[in-house]
């Protein structure tokens, strides 16, 4: 066990740890993770070449203590027992393994593909190191779902390719007329290999893949890796770096929940809300651009720095906050518009704890999960959203809840922007312990928490990045959120979630 | 449950007995001369030739006559011309599908005998032959009598036409002076002198009595059990012939001889016909087998057939004479165009099931590539039922729209008796449109939602041209009403002692009242829609470039590569929409059972939906009156057995007991 | 010259109906404070979809290429059995207005047949869902056409138009603000517009007209979208001639003739503007509410029935 | 069925007022450009009226948010004839963003051959037009000219709206 403490500001410290345990302590020790409050944020694969490591990265909400969990597998015979009974994410996670690596998993009750997709070769698995460059197969070569039986059950295929300016994925729904029997929900069709880029080049060219993780949350993803780099490398930031970091974290919050909520609204067809609110959007976007010179906030964050161009105008960020009422009540106060989101996919608390659910859903399912309280880099008064009925409504509330909170942030800590800085710790950072060759980045993302994971090699460059979007721990609530809804509800169910296919796929 | 009716007799097309063909051939050739001599019978009929025949000898000691007049015969026409074209579909079909010894002797004797009954002038013939008509019935319901679902159809509809036998036997006792002869004349010249109470209650039994064999809720539940459990051709028959007869007894028994009876007899009848005709367009609409949605689509039309009679007997009371005249067209009307769709679209139906196994619609579709005949028949079918223009079934219920709004400002329940019926019918038929675009739609276009292998037919021209007769009926009636119109409007006006009052009428090809300014001319409106079609054939070259070939592509599928047969919207989910709308009628019980591995309940290993769909008034009532009647007496129980003697027997019960009366 | 009352009106409606539809959807765009684009936008797309090629999918079948034909067909013979810029056309007094519904009905099931037949999940979606409102829609509709028959004594449109025409005071009455009602709810739900329907929206699942076109392509789905404005048009117009029939004239010359095209002209767009207006404010309901609101419309008729048979017109 | 509820409901709730044109109608960025007419992309097209399929098939969705922002009243791209609709079958052609994933590509191909004559294929963003440097991803397949034949290329990281509109504008020639 190695135990020791980083701190990314002089305000924060983050408790850290790595245990190395063999394979049959895997289950107790993770169950012991989780009886004490921390959640599996992370777990990832290594190919070690002559062996297979497995981490399992915990964060603790109360002390934010990170504890990674260390397994060595040997490379040819790699198995493991499936955690299925001790976490619903871990199976998931298992299911990557064996998707990605190889990796046998033992008693796994669901033991089905989740990345392959059906015309990936049998034995190709792209993350070993000598996976070599595979042959497509052609045809019809579907995997299968678990079939839903019964009379007059009929099957609505939805996707990839869906209706509207949607990322793809496949929804399959067993329905008997609007009745949704059940949802199936198939993604990985974004599947670019993202992980494996990353490998052998330098930190900062890191940096820039990671803007292009998900393009709607390019703050979240950059400084999640940054975060993740500078623990790895030992760098500190100052005080006003961690805050503007902070603030861009909820520009980018801003422009993504106005954007939904004009689309909550415009799925229920009430067009004039959602314009309105793409006005605003765009409004927002050029405020981006004019702090940070890309208008979905691209290059603000860099190794250890952050590069801001002017400082936001306090009656600027005002009338946004008046225009975002005015939306707000337009959509609140539509009889019909509450009446259709009211009660509408619900996702109850015991579900959502169970699926460890992350971000606005899961604050509007009744949990109070948020990095920047519980995993935070800077110690901030953030205030949280809540909401405990865990439908749309909910769900909406959520975000326009914290539209504000964020506004009124940015209202009062604009002039945090404008500066250029970079730690000076940044420059000496090369003298690092086999340990700190490590390093976890958490951050609330405008979806929830985003944690990357980096390790960087004796040559100073990257050897493994694990990146894990909230719409990862996110998208199976949907199928049982769905359980009650019918189907001309499902796009305005899907909308209020708004999950991140393409950060989800990598 | 049809899968299994063609399994269980797929020898039948190896059958090389000879002497059992020549059989079956007999049959055939007897039912098309009875048929054939019906059709002759009811047209002179109705041209004033009546027919007489007059045999004491015959069933002792009271005899067999028969005396027809135009009402009579303007039934024996309806049943006559189904019956021929069912005959020349039998043909065919006979050979092919699997009739039983039994039902072949019996179909012949089945259509004598439902030719006769409007024929019938004195009591006794006309309840020996409708004990007859039951008992044939039965025996052709129970062609797979090894099948459970035959057996309890059987049951159920011996106990029920028992039930409107022994109404109907009371009616008589009620109604027949017992110091006069038992002709009908007879009864017409005593019904006027009856005490008002005396003719309540014989109004009474007649409506249970002979609203059974039309279907009416409550006692339609044999209906849809019944007519899909016997073979097509006689189901095609049961639905259309036997089920008019129970309307032709209340046209006869309740608006001719006890005519003039209060209010609430028309209105009991409107409301019943209403109730009837919603209830059972729901039902049509939310089942998945083709012939049960027929069979309650045929209660749903006796039930708006049903609000006719009542409006007529409704209009007496209020003595608005050219009402009267109006409705009881209607009612002729909408019985003749019924008759003529539904058998074509149980003949279509008949066919299908031969070809497929199955009538189960879940399981059909892409028919139209395969059997185009059969699909133009139901789709003729289907069209002419929904109501819309140039459908046969439009004009008898557009005449008694007319009659409803025409009613004007009435008193006491009689107020709320037209703008209810309008809303039943419109209801009605709203939903039935739903119920056909369903079964056809569903049925015979798109692709198949199961493998039903290759589609064989066999001596299939019988078949067509029995079909083909109806469809051009079927179509003539719809373009050119008149020639219908016109007969009916001569029964009506003979109707009676001359007491339906002076009324106009347009005999050409318009159809309407002058006395109630409404008229339609639906050759004029086939013009314009003829002439619509072409110029919406050359618009796309008036507004339009040259545009490239057109191509044959994989259908859309969102990116998705294949679409499997269950990627089809199907029956049970077509009519969904409409069951969750009316669930509080219609009480589907739908449950999802899942299971989950003991690891997490968030992982599924199966999932099972269920679904069941009952006929919520018979589970109401029925079950709860038949569970009561097998707690007192163990009678029931003898008939769970299931053997034909029994159910004869229960039969030759009644025959007894109407000696008994009669003697 | 009832010939060429319905040439004029045949003319008015096929030309006049994508402008509608432009029209409404300007109104809309300006109200959410866009540039939009004119009116004559849903034009250009009609010409351009006539000149594209024309795509079957393989699993269709015949019903599938005549059902656009069928609709347009039909919706056009509708078009020449109302009363939009005379009250004398040929045939007119036959034109009975449950046969003329029953020509609005013809169109509806023959594309719910052809949306089958494609074979598609969606498009028996479409189909299911258009046939439930259909099925629903149908009490709401004979209901109003009762109650507006009860005044004129005849359910002949032409008949009843006339009737107003000598009696304008009839009209002021509860009845007939009720029969209104229930007839905008109708103009609605036929039509496709919002709440019942939202015609622009790009997600297949909440689609219920749309989904039925998803497979069309060239000039029978162009056939479609001009039969569903047409659709519109004649719902307006002969709202706005039922109950406010001033303007409309015996064709008997030429210049009558245009000044009753211009005035039918107006009306329409007035009730498409205010229609229009009215959108915007509106979200589309629940697919299960739709019920319910068709059921509001026959409660409405039902009223207006009772009113009509019970209750005299304010003015005689 | 509540029937009367629905209809009080209805008649109650929604709030009377007409809400006033938006804010910043004042700033509608007109794209003063006329499409210039001898840029002569697709010349069978018809004129007038563009409806585009968009299809993701490896975007980040960066160029999701500038597309989408090209429909707010900002913009307003369909006052230039240019919509986007569900159906393949009613479009005039693709709108493709991002590199052409392993998995996307026979869904994408499959797209294209539904799509009616003429017809056009529009890459938008550096990753249709040269993957933007993902090329070597496992389960990257190709850019988008690899497979279909692009008329139209619309380059940026993402590329801006007002890029978009112009770009796009020489299409549909409005």
């Amino acid at each position: 066990m190695i135990t020791w403490t980083f701190s990314p500001t002089s305000d924060v410290v983050i408790p850290r740890e790595i245990i190395h345990i063999p394979a049959e302590a895997l289950h107790e020790s993770i169950s012991t993770q989780l009886a004490s409050g921390s959640r599996l944020a992370l777990a990832c694969a290594i190919d070690d070449y002559d062996s297979i490591r497995l981490v399992y990265v915990f964060a603790n909400p109360c002390t934010n203590r990170r504890t990674e969990i260390e397994v060595s597998l040997t490379e040819h015979d790699a198995k493991i027992g499936s955690l299925a009974a001790l976490s619903f994410p871990a199976s998931r996670f298992e299911r990557e393994f064996h998707d990605l690596f190889g990796i046998k998993i033992l008693n796994h009750p669901l033991p089905r593909r989740l990345v392959r997709h059906g015309h990936w070769p049998a034995s190709w698995y792209p993350m070993r190191h000598d996976s070599g460059n595979p042959i497509f197969l052609k045809g019809n070569l579907e995997f299968p779902f678990i079939p839903v039986k019964g009379p007059g059950i009929y099957e609505i295929p939805v996707g990839p390719i869906h209706a509207g300016l949607i990322e793809p994925g496949h929804f399959r729904f067993y329905a008997v007329g609007e009745t949704i029997i059940k949802l199936k929900i198939r993604l990985w069709y974004l599947h670019k290999g993202l992980e494996k880029l990353f490998e052998g080049n330098d930190v900062f060219y890191g940096l820039t893949l990671s803007e292009k993780i998900s393009g709607d949350t390019s703050v979240g993803h950059s400084l999640a890796y940054a975060l993740a780099v500078e623990e790895a490398l030992g760098i500190t930031v100052d005080e006003d770096i961690a805050m503007a970091r902070a603030m861009l974290l909820e520009l980018e919050r801003l422009y993504n929940h106005v954007s939904d909520i004009g689309s909550l609204a415009n799925d229920v067809g009430f067009s004039l809300a959602n314009a309105q609110a793409l006005v605003l959007r765009e409004k927002l976007l050029r405020i981006n651009e004019q702090i940070t010179g890309h208008r979905l906030l691209r290059g603000a964050i860099s190794i250890g720095g952050v590069h801001t161009l002017r400082q936001i105008n306090r009656d600027e960020m005002a009338q946004i906050i008046n225009t975002f009422s005015e939306i707000y009540s337009m959509i609140n106060e539509n009889a019909i518009v509450r009446e259709r989101f009211t009660g509408t996919a619900t996702l109850r608390k015991d579900d959502a704890i169970l699926l460890d659910v992350l971000g606005p859903t899961a604050r509007a399912s009744g949990i109070s999960s948020d990095a920047r309280i519980g995993n935070p880099f800077i110690n901030l008064p953030f205030q949280t959203a809540a909401q405990t009925a865990g439908d749309v409504m909910a769900r909406f509330q959520i975000r326009a809840n914290e539209f504000e909170n964020s506004a009124q942030l940015l209202q009062a800590n604009g002039q945090v922007f404008g500066i250029t800085a970079s730690s000076s710790s940044s420059k000496n950072a090369h003298c690092k312990s086999p340990t700190s060759a490590r390093g976890i980045g958490i951050v609330e993302g405008w979806r929830g928490t985003i944690t990357t994971r980096v390790e960087i090699d004796s040559s100073n460059r990257l050897s493994r990045v694990k990146i894990v979007d909230p719409s990862w721990f996110n998208w199976p609530a949907i199928p049982i959120a769905m359980s009650e809804t019918i189907v001309p509800d499902f796009p305005l169910a899907n909308k209020s979630f708004n999950l991140s296919y393409s950060g989800n796929d990598l | 449950m049809s899968v299994d009716a063609i399994a269980s007799t797929e020898n039948s097309h190896r059958k090389p007995l000879t002497s059992f063909s020549i059989f079956a051939k007999i049959a055939n050739l007897l039912s098309l001369i009875f048929s054939i001599y019906g059709f002759k019978t009811g047209l002179a009929g109705i041209n004033h030739h009546f027919f007489s025949v007059s045999l004491p000898w015959l069933a002792p000691p009271f005899g067999i006559s028969f005396h027809s007049d135009q009402l009579g015969s303007f039934f024996t026409l309806i049943i006559a011309s189904i019956a021929v074209c069912v005959s020349i579909f039998n043909c065919g079909y006979i050979r092919v599908s699997s009739f039983s010894a039994i039902s072949i002797a019996t179909f012949p004797i089945f259509i004598a005998t439902l030719e006769l009954i409007p024929l019938a002038s004195t009591v006794p013939t006309f309840l020996i032959l409708w004990e007859m008509m039951s008992l044939e019935s039965i025996l052709l319901v129970l062609n797979h009598i090894e099948r459970p679902n035959a057996q309890r159809a059987a049951l159920l509809y011996a106990v029920l036409s028992q039930l409107s036998f022994f109404s109907i036997l009371a009616f008589f006792a009620v109604i027949t002076n017992p110091f006069d002869n038992a002709t009908f004349s007879a009864i017409g010249r005593h019904a006027s002198l009856l005490t008002p109470d005396t003719r309540n209650w014989a109004f009474i039994l007649a409506f249970i009595g002979f609203g059974t064999k039309a279907g009416l809720v409550p006692l339609h539940a044999w209906l849809p059990k019944a007519h899909p459990e016997a073979p097509a051709p006689a189901s095609a028959l049961m639905s259309t012939a036997m089920v008019s007869l129970g309307i032709y007894g209340l046209v006869k028994f309740v608006s001719v001889y006890l005519r003039g009876g209060p209010q609430w007899w028309g209105l009991l009848l409107v409301a019943v016909g209403a109730i009837s005709a919603v209830y059972c367009v729901m039902q049509s609409s939310s089942s998945s087998d083709l012939k049960v949605l027929l069979a309650y689509s045929t209660s749903e039309n006796m039930g708006i057939i049903a609000m006719a009679v009542g409006t007529e007997v409704l209009m007496t009371a209020l003595h608005q004479t050219y009402l009267v005249f109006a409705s009881t067209l209607a009612t002729l009307i909408l019985v003749a165009s019924h008759a003529i769709f539904k058998a074509l679209a149980f003949l279509a139906t008949g066919v299908i099931a031969h070809v497929t196994g199955t009538t189960d619609l879940d399981s059909l579709g892409g028919l139209a590539k395969k059997l185009r005949f059969s699909t133009a028949a139901f789709g003729i079918a289907a069209i002419s039922s929904s109501g819309l223009p140039f459908g046969a079934a439009f004009i008898g219920e557009w005449i008694l729209l007319q009659t409803l709004i025409h009613i004007g400002p009435t008193r006491g329940l009689a107020a709320l008796a037209a703008p209810l019926a309008i809303g039943a019918i419109a209801l009605t038929s709203g939903i039935g449109i739903m119920a056909m675009v369903k079964a056809f739609g569903i049925g015979f276009l798109g692709r198949a939602r199961s493998d039903l292998g290759e589609l064989k037919l066999e001596n299939f021209r019988a078949m067509q041209f029995g079909m083909g007769l109806l469809a051009v009926g079927n179509i003539l009636i719809g373009f050119f009403p008149s020639s219908l119109t016109s007969i009916s409007a001569n029964i009506v006006h003979g109707l009676g002692n001359g007491s339906f009052g002076p009324t106009t009428q347009g005999t050409s090809e318009t159809l309407g009242f002058d006395t109630l300014g409404g008229i339609i001319l639906p050759i004029g409106s086939a013009a314009i829609l003829i002439a619509s079609l072409l110029l919406t054939t050359i618009i796309p070259t008036i507004v339009g470039k040259s545009h490239p070939e057109s191509r044959t592509v994989e259908p859309w599928a969102c990116g998705a590569r294949e679409l499997s047969p269950a990627m089809q919207y199907n029956a049970s989910s077509f009519a969904e929409p409409l069951e969750r709308v009316f669930s509080d009628v219609l009480r589907p019980h739908r449950d999802v059972e899942t299971e989950t591995f003991e690891e997490s309940r968030l992982i599924m290993s199966r999932i099972q939906f269920r679904n069941t769909q009952q006929d919520a008034i018979e589970s109401a009532l029925y079950n709860r009156v038949i569970a009561a009647i097998s707690q007192t007496a163990q009678i029931i129980r003898l008939f769970h057995n299931g053997s034909l003697r029994r159910y004869l027997a229960f039969g030759a019960v009644g025959l007894l007991a109407m000696v008994v009366f009669l003697s | 010259m009832t010939i060429i009352s319905l040439c004029a009106q045949i003319v008015f409606i096929l030309t006049g109906s994508p402008l509608v539809v432009g029209l409404m959807s300007w109104i809309k765009n300006r109200i959410e404070g866009r540039r939009s684009a004119d009116v004559l936008q849903p034009w250009r797309e009609t010409r351009k979809l006539f000149s594209k090629q024309v795509l079957y999918p393989q699993t269709a079948g015949g019903f599938f290429r005549f059902a656009p034909l069928a609709l347009f067909a039909s919706t056009l013979s509708a078009s020449a059995m109302i009363p939009l810029v005379s009250i004398e056309l040929p045939f007119s007094s036959t034109f009975d207005l449950f046969w003329v519904v029953g020509f609005f009905l013809l169109g509806s099931v023959f594309l719910a047949l052809g949306a089958l037949d494609s074979g598609t999940v969606f498009g028996g979606m479409g189909a299911s869902r258009e046939m439930m409102i259909v099925a629903l829609l149908e009490p709401s509709i004979l209901m109003s056409v009762y109650a507006l028959s009860i005044r004129a004594h005849s359910s002949n449109i032409f008949a009843i138009v006339r009737a107003t025409i000598l009696h304008p005071g009839q009209i002021a009455s509860p009845a007939s603000a009720l029969s209104f009602a229930a007839l905008v709810i109708v103009v609605i739900a036929e039509s496709g517009r919002l709440p019942v329907d939202n015609p622009n929206t790009h997600l297949e699942l909440t689609m219920i007209h749309e989904a039925m076109t998803l497979e069309y392509s060239g000039y029978p789905l162009a056939l479609i979208k001009w039969a569903s404005a047409i659709r519109l048009v004649l719902l307006l117009g002969l709202i706005s001639n039922l109950f406010l029939p001033e303007g409309l004239f015996d064709s008997t010359n030429l210049v009558l003739l245009g000044v009753s095209v211009l005035i039918t002209g107006a009306k329409v767009t007035l009730l498409a503007s205010i229609l229009a207006l009215a959108e915007v404010h509106m979200a589309k309901l629940r697919l299960f509410r739709v019920p319910e609101l068709l059921g509001g419309s026959f409660v409405l008729g039902l009223l207006s029935v009772t009113a009509s048979l019970y209750l005299p017109p304010i003015l005689k | 069925m509540n029937i009367i509820g629905c209809v009080t409901s209805m008649k109650s709730r929604v709030p009377v007022k007409l809400y006033k044109p938006t804010k910043w109608f004042h700033q509608v960025t007109e794209i003063q450009k006329q499409p210039d007419s001898s840029e002569n992309i697709r010349g069978d097209l018809i004129p007038g009226s563009l409806v585009l399929r968009h299809v993701d098939s490896g975007s980040c969705n960066g160029c999701e948010i500038e597309i989408s922002g090209c429909f707010s009243p900002t913009y307003d791209l369909e006052s230039y004839g240019i919509s986007l609709t569900a159906s393949p079958r009613h479009s005039d052609g693709l709108l493709v963003t991002g590199v052409v994933t392993v998995n996307m590509r026979e869904a994408l191909q499959e797209a294209y051959s539904s799509v009616p004559e003429p017809k056009v294929v529009v890459a938008l963003g550096d990753c249709a037009i040269n993957c933007n440097g993902l090329r070597s991803g496992y389960g990257v397949a190709a850019a988008v000219p690899d497979l279909l034949p692009v008329d139209l290329e619309i380059p940026g990281c993402p590329p801006s709206p007002t890029k978009i509109i112009q770009s796009l504008r020489t299409v549909s020639k409005r």
